[in-house]
């Protein structure tokens, strides 16, 4: 422990370090290898923690903080669990960020100002996890919004920046005032803000209710669950691309540590109605996250919805977990948690993954906008295979890692019918539906992106003259890839990570199925549903071996390139005829976001005669602003208004101000008295 | 009966300061004015007079002395100077509230100042009771005349009667120390010496003693 | 450990689908010729179309990448795979224990998934078409499905197609509503899937209607052989799916004799030409539907589903 | 050690020479924080007019530091405004001698034992900076001292008014003369009696002192004068009013709210100050958004400030009042960064108009990270000493009321999503022309900056001991 201490005490420093000399080309190199160093150090350990369940002294203590309370890290297997999902993420990150190119499509010069940033990001996200009192907790959890909130200014040049970051930071503050309010009400007892004294503390199941409120909006802004998300597709994409991929793969899963810990830990015995508003809130979140990753033209964007949507499929998870411990079904909610954590990790690693991608994409092309984008498998081979994977394992597709989270969760939902209280019952089959759409509609966001960039002809000079990016950038998304398989191929290995930290939590461990065969992951011990990635990737293997000889020992091995079909056109009619992204959207727009999101084609088309070009645009409201923020900010711009008469008085209207005040404040005491 | 005339007396004082108060919050012209707030000052002082020789405090001699001087001669003089200086012309008038209003505010200050005073203190005597509510009143008329009126004389003056309130506060309280009341006249003098660098600073830039203008120069009125 | 004759039955299994997919289609195809009153072509037309595309060259536009190149033979394996999975004429499959209903529904995803790459690959716009249309229809189709799962996940406490198709076997669950709303709700999604009539015509060549030919308008040569054969095996899939549900009398069980595995046999192409009369039948009838009426079609499966689901609920007292 | 501004402050007035002027002025302002921090060796002698305890040696401590880097910061600061024509030298020397004789005040107001003296203080503090607000005699800076001036005055009447009131409830048990007013013996002698005295009379003399003082701490509705004096005052005068004359005269409320608390259970010291503070935070985070001046922006922010420090006193209790002492420390040290940075920003750009400033970190790293550093400190994230005062207030507040905390932490929202939104458009996008594209007193400006805000971040992660011990012991004497 002291060891991971200690590399978290390396992150700060350096920060410091990279302040001094970040300006220098090699300087920057180090301070990202480093990182990954110490990342890589913190992930090792929480890693050996997991398996033999100790690393040493569990809890080291260091004079800093406040006067009366030492900060004091900690670590047990729920802390271990993220510390690795985490510094994995942080790994790769960091590896890419030494190959990263500064002009990396935002045009900004002087990142390097933001570069001590990177590793003061690393730290805070690692203060979090190990933190064993509110104060370390929250002091860790503004330091991550607040360097993840500079890293994303580092691109503060280009328009629609400033309102991200200020939309962030903003929400982020409103998130941490709700979990200080939640930590206020479980110490409240005694006042003691560690989180062994919140554990002791038992609370009325109206406080406890408050509390899973106040945590539910605190640690949900943060991860961006709906109506809270509203920051994060702004955000996460104006980072650069190695901290997108941070922010969206790794500290949106902070953010589920932190609902994990305060519900599960701190709080004790949930009620069975916040599993279901965890299950509803994760339902929608799911398809109103993946509906607007299809309809989005920036690449990073789109990906910043999907990680809306995932967090929707980890909150599903977490909100039947809820719901079957409420009942008592221990064996259910293991099933259930597992299912959410496993998602956990491999949101962090495909997601990971695909804004890694994407930032090679952005070096190679200094493009954002799909639609300038197309045929980049064959510029850039490497990366647009990890990718594929990266498409594949998002989209819930086996043999990737996607599928068996998403599958436990399916197994999960499928036993939700053995609830107890009908509101959950009906609850359960409708976020079911609502997860089939959701994984369903992200195949087909995934298609489209991955078609519209990488597949194709290009759209534009900027793609047809892609390059394939350094080896740095290439091993880390690499390396993601192959763990994306490994992990769905294997998946009981991961099993063997979590199931200290449900036995903690839930109190049974997930039961493997012990009578079925090899490496098959089941839901229950006496069969229910099975899956073996070992099984299928054989079989796959196999078959694609002997099809292939098959077909060229016995069929017709010769080929031949031509133009395609052309619809008539005799010439070319080249890239511009290709589908573009916003009309492989046009059939859900047309079916969900004519209703959800008031979508609607604008089409300009001039007479015939007319020589200018027609115009075709697309206008879509998010009701969430529509409804929520909207009002919200125009009611305080009202009260700002009003306020702020108060500013321009005249010297005798404040002096009557100052009588009234006095006026009143005697009455006030008089009363009183 | 000599504690039942020095009350009689002492309640009577501060009558008729609270009096003058009300003339202050109802007279228009500021000649007027500067000649009522020389009278106020009089009758304070000799407030002040009497509750030393009833009391046998020395002190208060010296504080009649210094009121006297103070308020009753040298800044009615100061003032009256400056009217002359800046030309003012002699009807010049500050409305304020009108005398309706004014007296029905008036009246309604002096009401609250008796009944936040009065239940306060069962064990305090009558009279100091008394002498605070009164004077309390004439503090919140100084406020309401602050308030109410435009012209940086009549503002002085308001602000000065609330120095008269406190003044008469710390001659009701039995014993208070000497150091206030020279506090008081030092901090008065200090006043109408800022004030006056302030008004012909303002005469210099403004052209007006209204304060009013000054409000146009207030800041991000829009 | 799967036993030895698990495994063999296993590759009876793998053989059979394979076998008797272009049947299916032909004997489709054919039965609907007929029904139009034309003479219609051979039943065994597909496999002849099949080889001799095998014996074709192949043509490919400039901009194909190696994932169109792959793409066939991947569709093809995860087709056939998730077709070993599905009991046919006996539930002892070595690979079943493998894999579950959503698992196979997931493999079924991937291969739609390369297609629907594919069909981007080449550039052009009816690619994108298909592709599109294509992953809409999953989509909608997709919360259908998984209420068919849910009704049958309620009654047989499973998701493992033998447990399903045995627990179905032993007439213990008796005859409910809910079983018919999934019924119909699984019909409606096969059609969805596998492209029929009133969702897409798969022998229409416009192109204004074209779903999943519109995706692989491009291949040729054994490329397109390939990919006809995954669809006629995702065709035979789903009719066996529903048989091995619904209809799922006559299968031999775990250590049952040759004798009931002859039996289960026997009855596979019938219950297949059956499944294939009522989807001639069906598509002769009812005439194709615009694209954006399929939100109703597929809402209106989803909704028989989550039906079922409360008629079960019910049934079972809250 | 209060000696030596008062002769600085003569010699400054009668040196005609700038530089040597503001030499004197370093020099004096050193000489005063050696003194103070020689008090901390010297055992506190406590005598009828002056006293030191645990309370106010930290207050007097932060005095002379923060007047000391300002005198450091003016020196660059004026000779920029003389070299350009905004100030003569005479403005100058009178800048050097008021500023010392501000500095004697406040310290007079803190050491003070005597209730009278410390008032007297106060009130010469006004008149020490009216003149200096009105430096550059602009109309907007004459309005602004005048209603400063005037604010002030009426406002410290009301405070005396409560003095009377005081010496009202205690005469019957101290007796007349001086001792009445000697906050020692009034102290222990309240604590000894144990509500002998009349709780009535000191809760109605409590609100005029909490206007009185009030008005000079800036807490709404009675803030009207600080935003303009703020504003049209010169920099360094807006930091030592914003750092050092709030703290006074909360300091004398807190004084006066310990002699409440001495005399026995009471709600209403702490019910107003709550009111007061809330209503502070609130209506400052709302004038925020709507600022276009960027010292008028600052100086909202100390109102809001003053408020939340006023509510953590008024929530009281050992962990919310350390929270309160703090804050006011935390807030001292930064604002009086941040106005630096202004005043270096505005020299520079040749403008306050926030609108007018972008990009500051791009044309002016040095600077603009300062501005980022400070706007980040004062809006309570960490790691800063303000998150830690924060922090412990509003856990404080759950345990003591958890319904305060909601108008609490939305002020606090509100707050920092106009500092964020402003410090966006100054330090990022692109940048904006500089009428100078480097000042030439750089170091001089920016080395305290990053001195306090350096100090605020070291406060956030760790606490000295010793300023532990005073905090507690001067939370457990606040009640």
């Amino acid at each position: 422990m002291s060891l991971i201490g200690s590399s978290i005490g390396l992150l700060l420093l350096l920060g410091l370090l990279a302040l001094i000399a970040g300006h220098c080309q090699r300087a920057t190199v180090f301070v990202y290898a480093a990182s990954a160093a110490a990342a890589a150090i913190i992930a090792y350990l929480a890693l050996s923690y997991l398996i033999m369940g100790s690393i040493g002294n569990e809890i080291v203590s260091y004079p800093i903080g406040l006067p009366w309370l030492r900060v004091q890290l900690g670590i047990d297997s729920l802390s271990a669990f993220f510390l690795f999902v985490v510094n994995l993420g942080a790994v790769a990150a960091s590896v890419f960020g030494i190959g990263y190119d500064k002009n990396d499509g935002h045009g900004s010069h002087g990142t390097g100002r933001f570069l001590p940033l990177f590793p003061l990001f690393l730290a805070g996200m690692n203060i979090v996890l190990v933190a064993s009192d509110a104060f370390t907790f929250l002091l860790g959890w503004e330091f991550m919004s607040l360097s993840s909130w500079l890293l994303v200014l580092s691109t503060h040049r280009e328009e629609g920046t400033s309102r991200a970051a200020n939309i962030y930071l903003v929400m982020a503050g409103f998130g941490t005032a709700a979990l200080l309010l939640a930590f206020g009400l479980l110490a409240a007892g005694n006042g003691d803000i560690t989180f062994a004294a919140m554990r002791a503390v038992p609370l009325s199941p109206l406080m406890a209710s408050v509390v899973f409120g106040l945590v539910l909006i605190g640690a949900g802004s943060k991860a961006g669950l709906v109506p809270l998300h509203v920051w994060l597709p702004l955000a996460h994409p104006a980072a650069p691309s190695h901290v997108s991929a941070l922010m969206s793969g790794v500290m949106t899963k902070v953010a589920i540590y932190g609902l994990i810990r305060i519900v599960f830990d701190l709080v004790g015995q949930p009620l069975w109605w916040w599993g279901m508003i965890v299950l509803v809130l994760g339902g929608i979140t799911a398809v109103l996250g993946v509906l607007q990753a299809m309809m989005q033209r920036d690449l990073k964007s789109m990906l910043a919805y999907s990680t809306v949507e995932n967090i929707g499929i980890i909150t599903i998870g977490l909100g039947l977990t809820l719901a079957f411990q409420a009942n008592g079904m221990k064996a259910l909610a293991a099933l259930a948690m597992t299912a959410a954590l496993f998602h956990v990790l491999n949101h962090a690693i495909f997601k990971s993954l695909l804004f890694l991608g994407v930032g090679c994409v952005l070096t190679a092309t200094h493009q954002r906008d799909m639609e300038k984008m197309g045929g980049l498998i064959h510029k850039m081979p490497i990366t647009a295979a990890a990718f594929l994977v990266g498409c594949i394992a998002i989209s819930g597709l086996p043999p990737m890692n996607g599928f068996v989270s998403e599958w436990l969760t399916f197994q999960a939902i499928l036993n939700g019918s053995d609830l107890v209280q009908w509101p959950v019952r009906v609850a359960v089959p409708v976020v079911g539906a609502l997860l089939a759409l959701a994984v369903a509609l992200a195949a087909g966001a995934f298609v489209r992106t991955y078609g519209v960039v990488f597949l194709g002809r290009a759209r534009s000079s900027h793609a047809s003259d892609a390059v394939e990016v350094s080896f740095s950038m290439k091993a880390s998304v690499a390396v993601l890839a192959l763990l994306c398989l490994v992990i769905g191929v294997l998946p009981t290995s991961v099993l063997s990570l979590i199931s200290p930290l449900i036995s903690q939590f839930v109190g049974v461990p997930l039961q493997v199925g012990s009578g079925l065969s090899w490496l098959t992951l089941t839901s229950e011990t006496d069969g229910g549903g099975s899956y073996n990635g070992v099984v299928l990737l054989v079989m796959v293997l196999a078959f694609m071996a002997g099809l292939i000889y098959t077909m060229h020992s016995f069929g017709n091995r010769t080929s031949r390139r031509s133009i395609p079909w052309g619809c008539g056109f005799t010439d070319d009619p080249g890239p511009v005829s290709q589908y573009t992204a916003s009309s492989f959207a046009q059939p859900i727009r047309r079916v969900f976001g004519a209703s959800l999101f008031s979508a609607r084609d604008h089409v300009d088309m001039p007479k015939p005669g007319e020589t200018r070009a027609a115009v075709f645009r697309v206008t879509m409201r998010d009701p969430v602003w529509d409804w929520v923020f909207t009002p919200l900010l125009g009611s305080i711009g009202a009260l700002t208004d009003k306020i702020n008469i108060l500013q321009s008085l005249t010297i005798r209207h404040y002096l009557g101000l100052m009588l009234a005040t006095l006026v009143v404040l005697i009455g006030v005491v008089a009363a009183i008295q | 009966m000599t504690s039942g005339i020095s009350y009689d007396v002492a309640h009577l004082l501060g009558a008729v300061v609270l009096l003058i108060s009300f003339a202050l919050l109802v007279e228009q012209r500021v000649i007027a004015l500067i000649s009522t707030f020389a009278a106020q000052g009089v009758v304070l002082s000799l407030a002040a007079l009497w509750e030393g020789w009833s009391h046998n405090i020395h002190h208060l001699y010296l504080s009649a002395a210094i009121i006297f001087t103070v308020k009753a001669m040298i800044i009615p003089m100061t003032l009256n100077f400056l009217v002359g200086a800046m030309k003012v012309h002699h009807h010049e008038t500050d409305p304020g509230l009108g005398v309706g209003g004014a007296l029905a505010i008036g009246i309604s200050l002096v009401v609250l100042s008796i009944v936040s005073i009065f239940p306060i203190a069962p064990a305090v005597t009558v009279l100091t009771k008394e002498s605070l509510a009164l004077a309390f009143s004439v503090l919140l008329h100084g406020m309401l005349m602050m308030v109410t009126r435009r012209n940086a004389i009549s503002q002085l003056i308001g602000f000065m009667s609330i120095e008269n309130g406190l003044l008469m506060a710390a001659i009701g309280v039995q014993g208070m120390p000497l150091a206030v009341e020279v506090s008081i006249a030092f901090t008065v003098l200090v006043a109408a010496f800022i004030f006056g660098i302030f008004i012909f600073g303002i005469r210099d830039r403004v052209e007006t003693l209204d304060i009013h203008q000054l409000d146009l120069y207030r800041g991000e009125r829009h | 450990m799967p036993t030895l004759s698990s495994v063999l039955l296993e590759i009876l299994q793998l053989i059979l689908m394979l076998v008797l997919a272009p049947l299916l289609v032909g004997w489709v195809r054919w039965l609907k010729a007929r029904l139009l009153a034309r003479r219609g072509p051979p039943i065994l037309q597909p496999y002849r179309d099949f080889f001799r595309l095998c014996g074709k060259e192949v043509v490919m536009a400039h901009n194909a990448s190696w994932l169109y190149r792959s793409a066939p033979y991947l569709v093809f394996v995860f087709v056939w795979t998730a077709a070993a999975l599905v009991p046919t004429f006996t539930t002892d499959l070595a690979l079943s224990p493998a894999f579950d209903l959503i698992a196979v529904v997931g493999l079924l995803g991937t291969a739609r998934f390369m297609t629907a790459l594919a069909g981007m690959d080449v550039g052009t716009s009816f690619g994108g078409i298909g592709s599109s249309r294509e992953m809409l229809i999953a989509a909608l189709a997709e919360p259908a499905m998984l209420m068919v799962i849910f009704i049958l996940g309620i009654v047989v406490h499973s998701t493992a197609l033998p447990d399903i198709a045995n627990a179905m076997m032993s007439g213990t669950l008796g005859l409910r509503v809910s079983f018919a709303m999934a019924l119909f709700a699984i019909l409606l999604v096969a059609i969805a899937e596998n492209g029929r009539i009133p969702i897409d015509n798969p022998a229409t060549h416009l192109e204004l209607t074209m779903v999943h030919e519109a995706m692989v308008l491009e291949y040729s040569g054994r490329h397109l052989a390939l990919i006809e054969a995954a669809g006629m095996l995702r065709l035979t899939l789903y009719i066996a799916l529903i048989c091995s549900i619904f209809v799922s009398f006559g299968m031999a069980t775990p250590g049952a004799g040759a004798g009931a595995i002859l039996v289960g046999l026997a009855l596979v192409p019938v219950k297949l030409a059956v499944g294939g009369a009522m989807v001639a039948i069906f598509e002769t009838s009812i005439a194709k539907m615009r694209v954006f009426r399929y939100p109703e079609f597929l809402a209106m499966a989803f909704l028989m589903g989550l039906l079922g689901v409360i008629l079960l609920y019910i049934s079972r007292g809250w | 050690m209060l000696a030596v501004p008062l002769i600085t402050g003569a010699l400054a007035a009668l040196i005609p020479n700038r530089r040597l002027g503001s030499g004197i002025n370093v020099l004096g302002s050193m000489g005063t924080l050696a003194a103070a921090a020689w008090l901390l060796w010297t055992p506190p002698v406590a005598s009828a007019l002056v006293f030191v305890d645990d309370l106010n040696i930290y207050l007097v401590l932060l005095t002379a530091f923060i007047g000391f880097t300002t005198t450091l910061y003016s020196t660059g600061y004026m000779a920029h405004e003389v070299s350009h024509g905004h100030l003569t030298g005479s403005d100058v020397r009178m800048f050097h001698s008021l500023f010392q004789l501000f500095m004697f005040t406040m310290l007079l107001g803190l050491t003070a034992n005597n209730l009278g003296l410390m008032w007297v203080a106060i009130e010469a503090a006004t008149l020490a900076t009216a003149p200096l607000v009105n430096l550059y005699r602009s109309e907007a800076a004459i309005e602004a001292a005048v209603k400063y001036f005037i604010l002030c005055g009426v406002g410290i009447s009301m405070a005396l008014f409560g003095i009377i009131l005081v010496y009202l409830a205690a005469q019957p048990h101290l007796g007349s003369g001086m001792i009445t007013l000697t906050w020692t013996d009034l102290y222990s002698k309240f604590a000894g009696l144990g509500g002998g005295v009349n709780q009535r009379i000191l809760e109605l003399a409590f609100v005029f002192l909490l206007i009185g003082y009030g008005t000079k701490t800036g807490l709404a509705p009675v803030h009207a004068w600080l935003p303009d004096a703020h504003t049209e005052g010169p920099t360094p005068v807006s930091a030592v009013l914003s750092g050092l004359l709030l703290n006074v005269s909360l300091y004398a409320i807190l004084r006066y709210k310990m002699l409440l608390a001495a005399n026995g259970d009471t709600l209403v010291p702490a019910a107003l100050m709550i009111a007061l503070g809330l209503v502070s935070l609130l209506v400052a985070g709302l004038m925020l958004y709507r600022r276009r001046d960027i010292k008028r922006f600052y100086a909202y922010s100390s109102v809001e400030h003053m408020g939340i420090a006023t509510f953590a006193f008024g929530i009281g209790g050992p962990i919310a009042n350390f929270a309160g002492l703090l804050h006011m420390a935390m807030h001292s040290l930064t604002k009086s960064a941040l106005f630096f940075t202004v005043g270096h920003m505005s020299q520079i750009k040749g403008t306050r108009q926030i609108a007018a400033i972008k990009g500051l970190v791009v044309s002016n790293p040095a600077l603009g990270w300062a501005l980022v550093l400070g706007m980040v400190m004062i809006a309570g994230l960490p790691p800063s000493g303000i998150f830690v005062s924060e922090f412990l207030i509003v856990t404080s507040t759950v345990a003591h009321s958890p319904w305060l905390v909601v108008p609490l932490l939305l002020g606090l929202l509100i707050a920092l999503g106009a500092f964020i939104l402003r410090l966006q458009g100054l330090a990022f996008g692109a940048p904006t022309p500089a009428v100078e594209g480097k000042a030439p007193f750089a170091t001089t400006a920016l080395a305290p900056v990053y001195l306090h805000l350096g100090l605020v971040v070291v406060a956030g992660l760790w606490l000295p001991g010793q300023i532990t011990a005073w905090f507690q012991a001067a939370a457990k004497l606040l009640g």
